[in-house]
């Protein structure tokens, strides 16, 4: 076991994605949700990297070069996201996304 | 719907606790800062950070997994059982963090300060900010039926279950662990091999700047 | 030697059929009985086989000249497709001479009992009725003289349509569900009459198609016609059972289905088609409810003529084809024989209405006819044989005479009658005669075929085991008809003249030459067995049960060199 | 055909034609005239039968078998069963032609009587004339009945005997209006069914074992394989009976009794005798002529002519039945107070003693029982039916007394009667009449196989074949035909002559008795070492003893209530007058049994014995049947009365003694004796028949009705049922292909798209809560389930236990 392989940051991120996961459906804050996704996006760039590095050969660049941009991307959403955030408390004058089923069909 | 000074009330105690994140946040930041303007290209290799917790010495790599690995694990869990906003973010900054500390420990330098730069810099803090914009009280739980809670644990324990059966039930072993990636390739590969990705997400993060403030602007027919 | 003669007899029904419906309502019953009577006459004419020769003594030999020589044939190819032949063949041999005579007897008789229906007082369907009836004696004749399965087939569910109609629409008060019934059992039968007939057909294609390309010939040598080559699946009865190469391949393992070879499984297919028309025990149920609501002339034929189809399709079909499966069977078969002996009477014993207790001892005499047939030896078939026709002269008069009181007094219960002897003499003597031709009394036809069955299957105890018990407990049902038919006679027609009755006319003119027929040709046949069917039959009887047999020892041989070779 | 067979044939005829005749015409003939013609087609028959029987009568031993030989050559081909053909023709030797002309004798006088007794009787049932039915029916049993004794074929002797079965229902159900009667008429025949049912069996058994149903093929057939070991007694050969393995002797012994049931059904013997009281119901005629001397004769005749095919243990079941039967139904006879039920017990009684005289190997002896019984009981029933007719329709005994003034004829030849069946004789000396032959034959020849039983044994050694040869089977040889055996017999016999007869008896009767059990010994021995050879047991012989006392006590005291005494009831006293018309044959039947039954037919027996027991299974042939001559000598001699003496010879003195002391003055004596505490029970059983008819009613009739009634609802709720159930089965199915399949699925197919869309919209519809959480629940909850799904397919479970294992 003090042999870290690919497999330990694997089982790491499945633990973080897992609670990412539980985070985005157990909140009704809409923010809650927001860090659910950000713990999501976290855990998989750690299988990016952790992958590029244990695959061998070239693709450690190319799993580098692609969590950046999930970074990136990243924030980029939750810039967006709490833009929307805001916009939707300033509508329904709660951030309780449960009140937000106007499109339910 | 309470009135104005009713919200200035409730969030005058959770004014330290964001306080200090922020300036946590802002610490962090500054860190790899200095040590990228001090060390120049010492954060490539044989660099303090390399030596100590790059894996040069395969119990380094096994205590620093497993001491951040864990950090980043259980600060993550923590979320999914704190109720709180603000504190939900607390715990999402010490996962940032251990998840940075882990780039490092896989070598990929670079990418750990960025993650500290852009995610513990500027998505906690946009985060933060969300939260004080859009909570008459930072602390104001909207609790999760039973039923819910108990629906999403399964489901998140069965993805976690199947996650570990695919993880552990794969052979991944297809070559040895390549070291850590110089900067300077990297950037060369950003504006050579990924340049079109590269524009592209700079366009992105444009558009993403100006619909966000669009978005947020306070006035509404 | 062809000949357009059985055509004649099958279709001058039909034709008196047409005639009924063009023609004025006036005229129906003198065409009905005319026809009718046109039909008998014609079928009559079958005689003069034999008695062109001038020496009765010969007629066993006309019947007997090997099996498969049939008289008064004719073949035309009907539908023809890729190797095979759907035929127009009619025939007659000893098996069905008898049931042909039988039937148009039947017919003849049961038409002049239609003629004072008492539907006919508020005119209801006479013309309908008629014209259903001559259809139905097409298709019974049909059944009796076609040689093909095809046509057989075909023949077999003509004559189950205006049978349902006689008894749905002339009936008694539960006419629909009798008629439901009878209709629905027999449509069964005839669906797994059905599979079995493709199963021969495409059987049969194959076995010829493997021993010519084994052969390198064009086709196979027909099993009793020696200038015919066959070439493909083949619906001609005869063939089927004669062809060795058809009935090697019946038996193969190559045509397992379902965990059963191809010749067993068609049996049973075919067993309980017949067995229900027969009626044996298990499926029965109709016969008493279509008895007893049918109008009296349906019953005389339904007993007469439709029950002996079973029999005729065993023999005809069943046995001859596949006879393996009739011996290894044969102990289920003679159970169910048995059971239907003793459960009819018993079930007869306990009736109070009339009919059903003449319907049910139908069952128990039939009965005799399937323990006959399971034996598998010349005297069982012989009884087998008999005893359908004697059940065929014996039930109709039973019936007839049911008839007549049900016209007189209205209603059939047993226990309200008494002393009718008294106000009826005739009728008394003719029923007691018809009632103990029915009991199997010795010197009327009943016993001859009862005897012989018995005889028959405890001379099969050289074959199978049970046999002896068999009998034995076959024979305790002579002692149960007696009892039902006695007490019947005592409640019915003897004992003191009751009121209600005491004006009943005697029988008729009509009604006594309806019965006197029956009652003539119960003595004779009891008297003189030989003479009057025998000769007629068992040439072609003995011929089949040897073909049987030796069809049964070759599959022996042929299972035993193939448990030699570990096969 | 030799005239002899013409004129048989020619005899049974008559009556047929005569009976056909009736059919069509009799009702025009009218009350007198069909009676008169039918005495006319019976005397026409009793003529032909009395030429034959003389004629025969003057044949030597020798021709007689050369017709008998011949007589088969002539046989009609009536059918095939299977591949054997059945034949039938006419059996001609002695005892047919003596059974023949016993039917047309007694018949003819029975039919004259009956013209005088339907003269005074009603012949109206509810108010129409049945006169010339009842005569129609006499013809048709004459036919039947003759047509039974000359069939030389078994199938025919069944068929005939069926009919006789019929004729029988006919004429006890004449006055069918009556409840009882129709009773009757029912219960005779289906008790002779059930007889039948048995006879069938031993048909079956012949036919298969022995290949024929001819009864001499049979017999010699029997005879061969017996001493072939082939066929019924191939070694290790055995039918399955309803698990019992049955083999050789015990195989034809069941075929002996299987034909034997036959007998007891006809013959009404034990179990099945209950029938034959009842059918007193008939007119008094019918009852004379059928159940007294024709009919009830034919269950003896057959096991006469079967005779060859009876093992020593099928005899010996005949034996035990016969004994039965006659104590029982004599014990019974003792209290019954219906003139004519006492002489259908007498019958019964009788006819016990004829079966088991058959039983015992008398085969002569009980046939000529049945001879001499016929006529002197159809002579008493014609009596009884006198007096019936006398007393106006008054049948119980105990009204009547002191009639012999109003009726002498009757009365004295009806007391021919009473001396005839009592065995009336003087002891030591000569004569007597009817039973005191039959019965003393029968008696004797019981005491040889009780007695003298095993044979000496030097008899046994110098007969005896060695072991080995016996053990073979094969040399076995009738004794019969051996020649030194007939020559000792022969000289035997004439040696004996000059001696004394009173020393000579016992010898002659031991030595006829040692030469038969000798065969019987070593047939018994050699065949079959499971039924070793022995005595039959004593009381076979005792009973039969007892009831030769018990006789002459109740045909006495029938005869004293009648006829003697002071009259009891003077209104049926006062009315009482004898017919002309039917005494006449009274008188002819009494002197046929005073003269006929002595001087012509024991020796016409004795001669048929000697083919009719030729058999190597028979075990105690009446003693004298291999001589006829030698046979006529003994008879004459008296040696059998002689060695009964002591034992019956005063039986009925004492019979009579004791009927007359109790009942001489009327029936108080009778009365006290019957209340006393110990009788009274027995008496009252007896009167009931011993309960028997009860128990019968009981269990089989109602047994049968229940069983049936059972069934028949077992066919309506159960067998039908499941048709019906069927057919509802199938409607389920049908309305669910219809309204399910159909309308819903082929029927709308359109309709069904636009329903099935709209479904489809409806159901993915209910997740779109529009909650984001939801939303991921289904995605990651799918996602999980998808993955563990493929993984689950894949194996990799181990491998994670493997790795955590670790």
């Amino acid at each position: 076991m003090l042999e870290i392989g690919l497999n330990h940051y694997l089982v790491l991120a499945a633990i973080i994605f897992c609670a990412g996961v539980f985070s985005m459906v157990s909140k009704r804050n809409a923010i809650g949700v927001l860090i659910g996704v950000e713990l999501v996006l976290n855990a998989v760039n750690i299988n990016f990297v952790a992958f590029g590095k244990y695959s061998g050969g070239n693709t450690s660049i190319d799993a580098q070069v692609i969590a950046l941009f999930v970074i990136v991307l990243a924030a980029a959403e939750a810039a967006v996201a709490v833009a929307i955030c805001t916009n939707y408390y300033r509508n329904l004058n709660t951030i309780d996304i449960d009140r937000g089923d106007a499109v339910s069909g | 719907m309470g009135a104005n000074g009713e919200t200035v009330t409730v969030l005058k105690p959770q004014l330290k606790l964001i306080l200090a994140a922020v300036i946590a946040c802002m610490a962090m930041t500054a860190a790899p800062r200095v040590a990228m303007a001090s060390g120049g290209g010492g954060l490539d290799e044989g660099g303090f950070v390399s030596d100590v917790l790059g894996g040069s010495h395969p119990l380094f790599e096994a205590v620093g997994f497993y001491l951040f690995g864990g950090l980043a694990a259980f600060s993550a869990i923590a979320i999914c059982f704190t109720k709180d906003v603000v504190r939900m973010a607390i715990w999402l900054f010490a996962t940032l963090g251990a998840v940075a500390i882990l780039y490092f420990l896989l070598t990929a330098y670079f990418l750990g300060v960025i993650q500290i730069i852009v995610y513990a810099g500027g998505t906690l803090v946009l985060l933060i900010f969300g939260v004080m914009l859009t909570t008459k009280s930072p602390s104001m739980q909207f609790a999760v039926s039973k039923i819910g809670l108990a629906a999403g644990g399964v489901v998140s324990l069965l993805l976690f279950a199947a996650l570990m059966g695919l993880v552990l039930g794969t052979d991944w072993q297809r070559g040895e662990p390549t070291g850590s990636i110089p900067v300077a390739t990297l950037g060369r590969d950003l504006l050579t091999t990924y340049l079109v990705p590269f524009e592209v997400i700079s366009v992105l993060l444009l558009v993403v700047m100006i619909g966000a403030a669009y978005l947020a602007r306070q006035e509404r027919e | 030697m062809e000949s357009s003669l059985l055509s004649w007899i099958v279709f001058l029904p039909s034709i008196g059929a047409v005639a009924i419906m063009l023609l004025p309502k006036a005229l129906t019953r003198v065409i009905a009985v005319g026809t009718t009577l046109t039909t008998l006459v014609v079928s009559l004419l079958l005689f003069r086989t034999f008695l062109a020769g001038g020496d009765p003594a010969q007629a066993e030999s006309v019947f007997g000249s090997g099996y498969g020589f049939l008289h008064y044939v004719q073949r035309i190819p009907w539908i023809t497709g890729e190797g095979f032949t759907i035929e127009y063949f009619l025939g007659v041999d000893g098996l069905s001479f008898p049931l042909l005579i039988l039937t148009t007897l039947v017919m003849f008789l049961s038409c002049v009992a239609s003629w004072n229906f008492s539907h006919w007082k508020v005119n209801k369907g006479r013309k309908a009725y008629f014209v259903l009836f001559l259809l139905l004696e097409t298709g019974m004749l049909g059944v009796f003289v076609a040689l093909d399965f095809f046509l057989f087939y075909i023949f077999w569910e003509i004559m189950l349509l205006p049978m349902y109609f006689l008894i749905g629409v002339w009936g008694g008060v539960r006419r629909e569900y009798a008629a439901i019934k009878f209709f629905l059992f027999t449509l069964a039968g005839s669906v797994l009459m059905l599979v079995a007939l493709l199963g021969m057909y495409f059987y049969s294609a194959d076995a010829v198609h493997q021993a010519m390309a084994s052969g390198g010939v064009e086709g196979i040598a027909s099993g009793y016609r020696p200038d015919v080559m066959i070439t493909g699946g083949t619906f001609d009865l005869i063939e089927l059972a004669t062809n060795q190469a058809i009935q090697d391949h019946f038996g193969a393992a190559s045509t397992m289905l379902m965990g059963f070879r191809f010749a067993p499984f068609a049996f049973i297919l075919l067993f309980i088609g017949f067995a229900i028309k027969l009626p044996a025990v298990p499926f029965h149920t109709w016969l008493p409810d279509a008895h007893v609501e049918a109008p009296t002339p349906i019953s005389m034929i339904l007993a007469g003529v439709l029950l002996k189809m079973g029999g005729y399709g065993f023999l005809r079909i069943c046995y001859p084809i596949f006879p393996g499966g009739g011996h290894d069977w044969a102990f289920v078969i003679a159970v169910i024989g048995v059971i239907s002996i003793l459960y009819g009477a018993l079930c007869a014993m306990a009736q109070t209405d009339f009919k059903k207790l003449v319907a049910y001892s139908s069952v128990s005499h039939m009965g005799f006819v399937l323990l006959g047939i399971s034996v598998m030896n010349k005297t069982g078939f012989q009884g087998a044989m008999f005893q359908m026709i004697a059940h065929g002269i014996s039930s109709p008069m039973c019936f007839f005479l049911v008839g007549v009181i049900y016209d007189r007094a209205h209603h059939r219960r047993i226990n309200d009658f008494g002393g009718l002897w008294l106000s009826m003499p005739k009728y008394g003597s003719w029923a007691t005669l018809g009632f103990f031709a029915s009991l199997g009394l010795p010197g009327l036809c009943g016993f001859i075929g009862e005897i012989y069955v018995l005889l028959g299957c405890f001379e099969g105890r050289s074959q199978f085991g049970w046999a002896v018990p068999m009998a034995v407990l076959a024979a305790t049902g002579v002692v149960l008809t007696a009892g039902y038919v006695l007490w019947l006679i005592q409640r019915v027609y003897l004992g003191k003249l009751r009121e209600e009755y005491a004006g009943f006319p005697d029988a008729g003119i009509r009604e006594v030459f309806i019965l006197a027929p029956f009652g003539v040709l119960a003595i004779v046949l009891g008297i003189l067995p030989k003479h009057t069917l025998f000769n007629f039959m068992n040439g072609t009887l003995d011929l089949m049960v040897d073909h049987i047999v030796s069809m049964n020892r070759h599959f022996d041989l042929m299972n035993q060199s193939y448990a030699m070779l570990g096969g | 055909m030799s005239w002899y067979e013409q004129f048989l044939v020619a005899g049974t005829v008559v009556p047929l034609i005569g009976f056909a005749f009736l059919v069509f015409f009799g009702h025009r003939l009218g009350k007198p005239l069909s009676g008169w013609f039918t005495v006319l087609v019976m005397g026409t028959s009793c003529v032909l039968a009395t030429c034959v029987l003389f004629s025969w009568h003057g044949l030597s031993p020798a021709d007689r078998a050369e017709l008998t030989a011949a007589a088969v050559s002539n046989q009609f081909y009536w059918a095939d069963m299977g591949s054997v053909p059945i034949k039938i023709g006419v059996k001609l030797d002695s005892l047919t032609v003596i059974m023949f002309f016993m039917v047309t004798f007694i018949a003819t006088w029975i039919f004259v009587f009956s013209v005088g007794y339907m003269a005074g009787h009603s012949d109206e049932i509810d108010g129409q004339s049945k006169y010339h039915r009842f005569f129609t029916y006499l013809c048709m049993f004459a036919f039947s009945m003759l047509g039974l004794v000359i069939s030389s074929n078994l199938l025919f002797l069944f068929i005939f005997w069926e009919l006789v079965g019929l004729c029988s229902y006919l004429l006890i159900g004449f006055y069918f209006d009556k409840k009882f009667a129709s009773n009757a008429a029912m219960k005779a025949f289906i008790t002779n069914r059930v007889g039948d049912f048995g006879f069938l069996f031993g048909l079956m058994m012949v036919f298969f074992f022995l290949g024929t149903l001819d009864l001499d093929q049979a017999a010699a057939n029997f005879r061969q394989q017996y001493a072939s070991s082939t066929g019924l007694f191939a070694i290790g050969y055995s039918i399955d009976l309803f698990g019992w393995q049955v083999s050789g002797m015990t195989l034809a012994t069941l075929m002996g009794v299987g034909l034997f049931c036959g007998a007891m059904g006809k013959s009404a013997q034990f179990p099945l005798h209950v029938w034959l009281p009842d059918a007193m119901a008939g007119p008094t005629p019918v009852s004379a002529l059928i159940h007294a001397a024709t009919m009830v004769a034919a269950g003896v005749y057959l096991v006469a002519r079967i005779f060859r095919l009876l093992t020593p243990d099928a005899q010996m079941v005949v034996a035990v039945i016969g004994c039965i039967t006659l104590t029982m139904t004599a014990l019974i006879a003792i209290v019954q107070t219906d003139i004519k039920k006492v002489l259908a017990y007498s019958t019964l009684s009788q006819l016990g003693y004829m079966i088991f005289g058959l039983g015992v190997g008398a085969w002569t002896a009980a046939l000529f029982h049945l001879m001499t019984h016929a006529f002197f009981k159809a002579m008493m029933f014609l009596g009884s039916g006198q007096v019936i007719e006398g007393c106006h329709h008054e049948q119980e005994i105990t009204k009547m007394g002191g009639l012999h003034k109003k009726m002498p004829v009757t009365c004295w030849t009806f007391f021919i009667g009473v001396l005839a069946i009592a065995g009336t004789g003087i002891p030591w000396t000569g004569p007597g009449i009817g039973g005191f032959y039959s019965k003393d034959e029968i008696l004797a020849a019981a005491l040889m196989r009780t007695d003298h039983w095993p044979p000496e044994a030097e008899h046994h050694a110098k007969a005896a074949p060695s072991d080995e040869e016996l053990e073979s089977g094969l040399s076995y040889r009738l004794a019969s035909d051996s020649p030194e055996h007939g020559a000792t017999d022969t000289s035997a016999g004439h040696d004996s002559q000059p001696k004394s007869e009173q020393a000579h008896g016992p010898s002659e009767l031991d030595h006829a008795a040692a030469h038969h059990v000798d065969q019987a010994a070593l047939v018994a021995r050699a065949t079959d070492s499971e039924h070793p050879t022995s005595p039959l047991p004593k009381w076979l012989f005792w009973f039969p003893i007892a009831i030769a006392y018990v006789t002459p006590f109740y045909m006495m005291r029938l005869w004293w209530l009648t006829f003697m005494g002071k009259p009891r009831d003077q209104h049926v006293y006062d009315h009482a007058h004898e017919s002309k018309l039917m005494y006449v044959p009274l008188v002819a039947l009494a002197v046929g049994t005073f003269f006929c039954s002595y001087w012509v037919f024991r020796p016409l027996l004795a001669d048929a014995a000697s083919a009719a027991t030729d058999a190597t299974m028979v075990v105690a042939i009446d003693g004298h049947a291999h001589d006829a001559d030698h046979a006529v000598g003994l008879m004459l001699h008296h040696d059998v009365h002689r060695d009964l003496v002591p034992i019956v010879g005063f039986a009925f003195l004492i019979g009579f003694g004791v009927a007359w002391a109790i009942y001489r003055n009327g029936l108080e004596l009778a009365t006290r004796i019957s209340s006393m505490p110990g009788i009274a029970f027995m008496h009252r059983a007896l009167r009931e028949r011993l309960y028997i008819d009860q128990v019968y009613d009981f269990v089989l009739v109602m047994g049968c009705r229940g069983f049936s009634r059972l069934c028949s609802v077992f066919d309506a709720w159960v067998v039908d049922m499941v048709a019906l159930l069927c057919a509802a089965l199938v409607r389920r199915i049908a309305a669910f292909s219809g309204w399910v399949l159909d309308a819903r699925g082929v029927d709308g197919v359109v309709n069904g798209v636009a329903s099935l869309t709209k479904y489809a919209g409806n159901a993915v519809r209910q997740p779109q809560t529009g909650r984001v959480r939801n939303y991921v629940l289904f995605a990651a909850g799918s996602a999980a389930v998808v993955l563990l799904l493929i993984l689950a397919g894949s194996g990799a479970w181990s491998a994670v236990v493997g790795w955590i294992g670790l």
